[in-house]
């Protein structure tokens, strides 16, 4: 029996943002919405809870057990809310109240009861999602971990007992292992309550791996929708096609990432069209004369497209060795790093060593010390003991600040948020010239050579950061750092927060650099889908200290440390 | 323990901030030319006997060092001198005018937070709105009178040509004292209200964005409770720094306040000591306001640490 | 609205520059047989206990009342924001001595001290001037060196540093643009502020001299003469307001612009 | 409509408000209008004025001088001050004497300088010796010899007529209350040796702040008041429900030039400012027609103290440009000059300086007015601190031109702490002022005519205006006040219509 059923569901603020989207979960059905970041997945989860931001209205209809939702009352919305359609968000470090304790979440949203069965009925409700340890229920937000908190979160979601949950990206702001705990707790629930969960990922092996039907949202609208299995075997859309051939796999390296060129379009501006046409291999005239309708293909399977869809030709594995092996001698040399923030250690004695033009990832879950390492190596941290060797200069930061002098032209760094990465208030052209103007005299790169470099074109140099997508300035931030000709490029998480098939074109720039420049890499992701892609040597690290390292290949299909197996066993597979 | 070690931190800091201010002063009110003489003798010719015999009570051709240190050593076993202007000892002189200050103070605050907190919340759930623009414009408008000009206003608007209030004094009962401190009160109120309601207003819209907000509605909690223990106590933090720091403040615009409604409290004792170079008075007076200043963050830090757990553990410092 | 304010605020501007051209009397004429005098064709606003034409003397008063406070503004905004910056980047003992003196100098009872200063030392405008923007910097740096801390943090601020940029460079061409929104918005406050606390002074009786065509001192100078000539008195008022108000919503405005243009 | 009429109280209670806050109730430490009007409420003198400011019997039921430099006192019989004890002739000498003990540092001390000694001789007899005659001793003593009961005056040397201590004493009123916040209370004392008062109560407030003092009466909220300004006249005889009473006052109000050296060294320059100053605007502006220009360089009350009606002309400086202008040329600043001028602020003489620099800008003199604070300002003059042109208005106590002479052009006066802020004198004048004060008849007048017409003609000073004093009163009181009669409280009575 459907539960939620959303038909024609449009948003529009300043513009049109959510444009007829079609959607139902069923009883006991967990239906994934996928897309890339801005496609309109947020909106349309909140557009269904009712909580749309001031601004922003909604059209269509969206019905909850044949109860109309859209243009309700907020009286009738409250009394919905929470026991009949829960929401839970993205992000658990905002998504609780910093100035109440845990029990209190859940208390305040269970419906009324006495007093010391609440209390039992708070420890009960939490045990319900992992969290067995009574004394929890009295802390606060902040004395909890990221996982904690979706936890928590989930608890009070859950209190009045919702027919359906919605969960927008639930996980995507926690690390691996987390996030696959949280996912198969979610799952969990789910069975024993029989519950509809509505589940937001722009992960599709997360949406295939954990969704009975998955739709695909793209530039507003939903192209194509199917069972997990079926739309990830063989896609029926042109854009799903293309985001599964931009993923990276964990076990095979493959030789070529393919990136689904071009951006995202606004819903506005392509109502009357094909929304991928302009981006599709495989458009026809026709594509840009209306819109497809969402045909059936078969029951429960559906695509906005066309044309039958071109089978990608993917490479079997065993794909590529790894990329030439490295010449010359070392050029960065880490001896026994160490660093502690208030007695907390994040790096207690790392080692690691870097040969020139080589490449070599560091993995780890989040608070495992990488970026502080990084930030040791590139002198913007001062560790408390160790060596910083840099083409045999000991540039160990804080020693003497006159060895640093020049280090900068050894080693450069890309850094992991896109939004902060460039400064809002320079324009691309003057940010490449300053870099530039950092390096040697001869052979100084001109900006025009710099945005070709990383194929972006030679207007950009006009530009601002604010008129640049995620993937166009981390193509900048790479742009900047290659500038004074570095001999390693440092790169911290580069890519996690961009979409997939941004990020195999970025993954993708960087393999080409290396090939071409020799500049040697560090990369440092908790990606090992990532990692396998480019690394050469790969380093575990788990609360700053190296578990396990070798070559890449090695590490991965024959994990060694207990810590590594469990990171691999949290990778969702690769459809 | 935070709240221990946020007392004797606080505590030091001020009594350092204490002795640098009444160094300072002393320092300052030395230097400056005049001195009490010309009160004692008043604006008459007077005999150079006379003039000697009051250099030699109030030690006036001692240098600078020791006077500061007698005066330190008497201000740390609580006597601060007698008035030069009426003869009183000091102590006595301000605690005569403090009835009057505190409740204008007093009578100031509670008008800022009952108008300035619901205006600024209403504000913003119409934000853009006309009721919004309204609320906004009056605050900034409020906000650029000078304290002065509106003691004026009032004064002559409610108590001259309307006669709804008394003209001056501070009235001898309680109820009295309500009716003669309303617009005293509403004076020094005003800038602050309009303060406190561009504080509340940004805070509420602030939180308005927040996630947990958002997730709380989702949660279909009741309207009260999202109220009153997710926006006013979220929005409360940001305001309340900014309200004790208007305590504070209400220390100065008392001043031009009371002078203006004819009050005898501790601003027109300033002005008036001042004016007549009463320095022991002045010296009382700045080490008042340095003390209460030093007291208000004090409260306002352990109303963080009664409000936000994160303080309370140490997590953060306000 | 819009509109309104820069007109206010431009006409003020005009009047500060040219108000002594455009006064149509002699500011400091006196016609003491007339006395205060209500409006007439003649004064428009009238004239005050010495027969000075009001209008004459708010016009060339404008000069005044808005330079000072512009200097406050000027003084506060480049000392805070070179300091905050300085110690917010820096971080280190420099930053640790700056936060100690101005933990105090923010636990100081300002206005009182002010008042006290002045009002003993005696002494002109330079003094209130001074020590207003002495008083006003404290919180403004505190201000600054938080956002700059920030700023520092981001990954534009540490990219800049791994380039080699010199610290001079790093603080004034990249952190200190993205501080903009704040450090503009805190500067019309304390024009604001200071505009309001100056005419405070006026009122008691520190600062400029006698038969100066200053706002404040008009105020307080011509309160008496309520009953004879009004506006002597509330025109000055009305024009502090009007240009504090103006002024206040100007930096609302350019905070919210500039803080959208540079939104990343 | 008002908030509150009269306080409410009854027809015989005052409520009475004083510009300033008084500060103590012994003239030795507040000698100044506000303390003094309640003093002369509570305290009997020995000698008083009678109407035309010649001395009258008081505590003193009689005296006589046994040589011109002695005086002997016989107190009134039965007096009683009003805790009981009766007053005897050693409190009466004590409250004298106590004016010359450096130690009490009173303000009043320089009154008394030629005062040598003060004994009680006999039970009701109280002797005083002069180091050598001054007709203005009575006139002096009626204002400050004020009689406390020796007991209590010596228990406080220090704080006597401070709130915690107050006072004592036989006049018609007596002390209920004394708080420099909320205000003072009289109430009437029955005991009272004199006519009894017409008010059974008087309350005091204090309101600083000549707006707000102006708004308490118009409200009702006060009934009268001596705080306002004669130049504020047309402010006050608007008011509904409320007379304003104008009465000749003791002062006169004068510039003063530094003669010492620059420009005003210059008796031509000094007489181009005298030509160039328009008196009369002056004193319609700072008057509003209840004053008059000042002739010579003395309060009105004391020439005719001297002369009666019969004031002889002396040699003036009318307003003329032209004249200023060519007394200029004569000068060696034919050009003009500028010049610094220090004022308190807030006060009158930021008024007339201003008007007086715009006279003399007409003829070339630049005044750069300097604001100074009260305090500031009056240590400055006293210091003798850079004199130049100055405002200077005095209110003096007695009808004795000997008063205020040898302030104004004696030598010893000419050092700082003397009020000689001209620096004018020499030892001829000096010679000349002592022979003034003991000459008595026609010599007196033809003496004192020879030292005005000097200042007329050396112009040290340019006298400018005399003010009337003013009181408002509400309709329901009515009062008949006088120049020398300083107690005023007890002139008010109920009107007989209300
Ligand atoms: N409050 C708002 N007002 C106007 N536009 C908005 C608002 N919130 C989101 N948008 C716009 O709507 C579009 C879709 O936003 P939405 O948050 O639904 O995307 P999403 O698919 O959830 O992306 P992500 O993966 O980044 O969360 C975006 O272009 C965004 O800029
Ligand atoms: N400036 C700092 N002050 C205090 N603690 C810090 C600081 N920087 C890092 N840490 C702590 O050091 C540990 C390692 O942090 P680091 O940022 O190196 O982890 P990471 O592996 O990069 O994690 P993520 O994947 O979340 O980026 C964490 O526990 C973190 O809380
Ligand atoms: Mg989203
Ligand atoms: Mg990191």
């Amino acid at each position: 029996m459907t539960l939620l059923d959303v038909g024609g569901l449009t948003v529009t603020g300043r513009h049109l943002i959510v444009d007829g989207v079609d959607l139902n979960v069923s009883r006991g059905e967990t239906v994934g919405l996928v897309g890339e970041s801005g496609s309109g997945k947020s909106l349309t989860a909140r557009a269904v809870a009712g909580l749309l931001p001031k601004g922003l209205t909604a059209t269509g209809s969206v019905t909850l057990s044949g109860r109309e939702l859209l243009g309700a009352r907020e009286r009738l919305l409250r009394s919905v809310r929470g026991s009949q359609v829960a929401l839970l968000m993205q992000d658990p470090f905002a998504m609780l109240n910093p100035l109440r304790t845990a029990g209190a979440h859940v208390a305040e949203s269970l419906p009324r009861l006495p007093r010391a069965a609440r209390r039992a009925e708070v420890l009960r409700r939490l045990a319900e999602v992992g969290i067995a340890d009574p004394s929890v229920a009295g802390r606060h937000p902040f004395q909890l971990s990221g996982g904690m908190r979706q936890r928590v979160a989930l608890a009070a979601a859950l209190a009045r007992d919702p027919e359906l949950l919605i969960a927008d990206e639930p996980t995507t702001a926690l690390d691996a292992t987390t996030q696959h705990e949280i996912l198969m707790l979610l799952r969990g629930v789910q069975r024993a309550r029989g519950m509809g969960v509505l589940l937001i990922t722009h992960d599709l092996r997360v949406a295939f791996e954990l969704c009975d039907r998955v739709s695909v949202m793209y530039a507003g609208r939903i192209v194509e929708s199917g069972p997990g299995s079926g739309v990830a075997g063989a896609p029926a859309h042109p854009y799903t096609s293309g985001l599964l051939a931009a993923l990276p796999s964990v076990t095979v390296t493959l030789p070529r990432l393919e990136a689904v060129p071009g951006s995202v379009p606004h819903a506005e501006d392509v109502t009357d069209v094909c929304a991928f046409a302009a981006r599709c291999g495989q458009a026809e005239p026709e594509c840009g004369q209306a819109r497809p309708p969402l045909r059936e293909l078969s029951p429960g399977r559906r695509t906005a497209c066309l044309y039958e869809v071109r089978p990608r030709p993917r490479t079997a594995p065993p794909a590529l060795a790894p990329d030439a092996a490295p010449a010359g001698g070392t050029l960065l040399r880490v001896e026994e790093l160490r660093k502690e923030y208030g007695g907390h250690v994040a790096l207690g004695g790392v080692s690691l060593d870097v040969g020139a033009g080589e490449s070599v990832g560091v993995v780890g879950e989040s608070g495992s010390g990488k970026t502080t390492l990084a930030r040791c190596v590139l002198g913007l941290a001062t560790p408390d003991g160790g060596r910083v060797e840099l083409a045999g200069l000991d540039v160990t930061p804080g020693a003497r600040a006159a060895r640093r002098e020049g280090a900068h032209r050894l080693v450069q760094c890309v850094f992991q948020d896109p939004s902060t990465s460039l400064n809002p208030a320079l324009t691309v052209g003057a940010m490449l010239a300053e870099a530039a103007a950092q390096g040697r005299a001869e052979g100084r790169p001109s900006v025009a050579e710099l945005l070709d470099l990383v194929g972006l074109p030679t207007a950009y140099a006009s530009r601002r950061p604010r008129a640049l997508s995620g993937g166009e300035r981390q193509r900048v931030a790479i742009a900047r750092a290659l500038a004074v000709r570095p001999a390693l490029l440092i790169c911290d998480e580069p890519t996690a927060s961009l979409d997939v098939s941004v990020q195999a074109h970025v993954l993708e720039l960087l393999r080409t650099i290396r090939r071409e420049l020799g500049t040697a890499l560090l990369f440092i992701t908790h990606d090992l889908a990532v990692v396998r892609q480019i690394a050469d040597r790969t380093m575990v690290l788990f609360r700053g200290e190296v578990v396990e390292s070798g070559e890449t290949a090695r590490v991965l299909d024959a994990p060694a440390h207990d810590y590594t197996r469990r990171l691999l066993a949290s990778v969702p597979p690769t459809p | 323990m935070a709240v221990l070690t946020l007392l004797a931190r606080r505590l030091a800091a001020a009594l350092v901030l204490l002795g640098v201010l009444s160094a300072l002063t002393f320092g300052l009110l030395a230097a400056s030319p005049g001195g009490p003489e010309q009160v004692l003798l008043g604006s008459r010719p007077s005999t150079a006997e006379t003039r000697a015999a009051i250099r030699a009570e109030y030690h006036l051709d001692d240098p600078f060092p020791v006077r500061y240190a007698r005066w330190l050593g008497d201000a740390v076993r609580g006597d601060f001198g007698v008035s030069i202007y009426s003869r009183e000892p000091v102590t006595d002189v301000i605690a005569d005018r403090m009835p009057v200050t505190a409740s204008l103070a007093g009578y100031a605050l509670l008008l800022t937070v009952a108008v300035g907190v619901p205006l600024g919340l209403v504000a913003a759930m119409r934000r853009g709105g006309a009721l919004d623009q309204g609320i906004t414009l009056a605050a900034l408008v409020t906000l650029a009178i000078p304290p002065f000009a509106l003691s004026i206003l009032l004064l002559y608007g409610f108590a001259v040509a309307l006669g709804w209030f008394p003209v001056f004094g501070a009235g001898e009962t309680p109820l009295d004292r309500i009716v003669h401190l309303t617009l005293p009160a509403i004076a020094l109120a005003g800038a602050q209200t309009a303060m406190v309601v561009r504080q509340m207003r940004a805070a509420a819209l602030d939180l308005a964005g927040q996630d947990f907000l958002t997730f709380a509605r989702a949660r279909g909690l009741p309207r009260r409770r999202i109220w009153l223990g997710y926006a006013l106590r979220n929005a409360a933090l940001p305001v309340l720094t900014v309200g004790g720091l208007l305590l504070a403040a209400n220390l100065t615009g008392s001043l031009f306040v009371e002078q203006a409604f004819g009050l005898h409290g501790l601003g027109a004792l300033l002005i008036g000591a001042i004016g007549q170079k009463d320095i022991p008075v002045v010296q009382a007076l700045v080490l008042l306001g340095g003390a209460i200043v030093v007291a208000v963050n004090l409260l306002i830090d352990l109303a963080y640490l009664a409000v936000d757990p994160r303080v309370r553990h140490g997590a953060v410092t306000s | 609205m819009r509109g309104v304010l820069v007109t206010v605020l431009a006409l003020a501007a005009v009047a500060a520059v040219a108000g002594s051209w455009l006064a149509p009397y002699d500011p400091a004429a006196q016609d003491l047989a007339l006395g205060a005098a209500g409006p007439s064709a003649a004064h428009w606003l009238g004239t005050d206990d010495l027969g000075r034409d009001v209008l004459s003397r708010l016009l060339a008063g404008a000069g005044s009342a808005l330079f000072w406070p512009v200097l406050v503004a000027l003084g506060t905004t480049a000392l805070s924001t070179s300091l905050g910056l300085l110690a917010g980047y820096r971080l280190g003992w420099v930053d640790a001595l700056m936060m100690r003196i101005i933990d105090l100098a923010i636990a100081m009872p300002g206005m009182l001290v002010l008042i006290v200063v002045v009002g003993v030392l005696g002494g002109g405008y330079g003094w209130a001037v001074l020590a207003m923007a002495v008083l006003f910097t404290p919180g403004d740096i505190r201000v600054v060196r938080s956002l700059t801390l920030a700023q520092r943090g981001l990954a534009y601020a540490e990219a800049a540093r791994t380039l080699g940029l010199r610290p001079a460079r790093v603080m004034f061409r990249h952190l200190l643009p993205n501080l903009a929104p704040t450090v503009v918005a805190n500067a019309l406050l304390s024009f604001v502020a200071a505009l309001v606390s100056l005419a405070g002074l006026s009122f008691l009786g520190i600062g400029l001299p006698a038969g100066t065509p200053d706002w404040g001192l008009m105020v307080e100078e011509n309160r008496g003469l309520l009953d004879l000539n009004p506006w002597a008195a509330l025109a000055p008022v009305i024009l502090i307001t009007l240009v504090a108000t103006a002024a206040t919503l100007l930096g609302d405005r350019l905070f919210e612009t500039l803080s959208e243009g540079g939104a990343r | 409509g008002s908030a509150q009429r009269g306080g409410g109280a009854g027809r015989d209670t005052l409520v009475w408000a004083s510009g300033a806050a008084p500060n103590s109730l012994d003239i030795a430490h507040g000698f100044n209008g506000a303390s003094t009007t309640i003093q002369m409420a509570v305290l009997d003198t020995m000698v008083t004025l009678d109407d035309r400011g010649v001395p009258a019997p008081a505590l003193a039921a009689s005296w006589t001088q046994p040589d011109p430099a002695s005086y002997e006192f016989t107190l009134r019989e039965g007096v009683k001050f009003t805790d009981g004890s009766a007053l005897t002739a050693d409190d009466a000498a004590y409250s004298l004497r106590r004016h010359l003990d450096p130690a009490v540092a009173s303000q009043a001390a320089s009154y008394f300088t030629t005062v040598k000694k003060v004994e009680a001789v006999g039970a009701d007899k109280v002797r005083v010796t002069l180091n050598r005659p001054n007709p203005a001793f009575l006139a002096v003593a009626a204002v400050a010899w004020q009689v406390v009961p020796r007991k209590l005056a010596e228990a406080h040397p220090k704080d006597l007529g401070s709130p915690e201590v107050g006072t004592i004493g036989t006049g018609p009123f007596k002390v209920v209350k004394f708080s420099l916040t909320s205000g003072t209370v009289l109430e009437r004392n029955d005991a009272y040796w004199g006519p009894k008062p017409a008010l059974r109560r008087i309350e005091i407030k204090s309101i600083t702040d000549a707006e707000t003092l102006r708004m308490a009466v118009r409200s009702g909220e006060v009934d009268g008041t001596d705080g306002l300004n004669a130049r504020d006249a047309r402010k006050w005889t608007g008011l509904p429900g409320v007379t304003t009473f104008f009465y000749p006052s003791n002062n006169i109000a004068y510039l003063t030039m530094a003669v010492g050296a620059g420009p005003l060294k210059d008796v031509h320059v000094r007489w181009a400012i005298a030509h160039a100053v328009d008196r009369a605007a002056l004193t319609n502006l700072m008057t509003a027609g209840h004053g008059g220009p000042a002739t010579a360089m003395l309060p009105r009350p004391q020439l005719t103290a001297v002369y009666g009606d019969a004031v002889p002309a002396f040699p003036d400086q009318p307003l003329d440009l032209a004249a200023a202008k060519a007394e200029l040329a004569k000068s060696a600043y034919p050009d003009g000059f500028t010049l610094s001028v220090p004022y308190a602020t807030g006060g009158d003489s930021a008024t007339v300086m201003q008007a007086v620099a715009a006279d003399l800008a007409k003829i070339g003199i630049k005044i750069v007015l300097e604001p100074n604070p009260g305090d500031k300002y009056m240590a400055r003059m006293m210091a003798h601190d850079r004199l130049g042109i100055q405002y200077v208005s005095l209110t003096y106590g007695t009808p004795d031109p000997i008063e205020v002479l040898p302030d104004m052009i004696s030598r010893g006066a000419a050092e700082p702490q003397g009020f000689n802020f001209s620096g004018y004198g020499s030892a001829d004048l000096d010679a000349r002022l002592d022979t003034f004060a003991s000459a008595t008849g026609e010599a007196r007048k033809t003496q004192l005519t020879g030292l005005l017409t000097e200042i007329a003609e050396q112009v040290p000073y340019v006298p400018l205006f005399y003010t009337d004093n003013a009181v408002a009163l509400s309709d329901r009181f009515t009062a008949t006040f006088g120049t020398w009669r300083f107690n005023y409280l007890t002139l008010v009575r109920p009107a007989s219509g209300s």
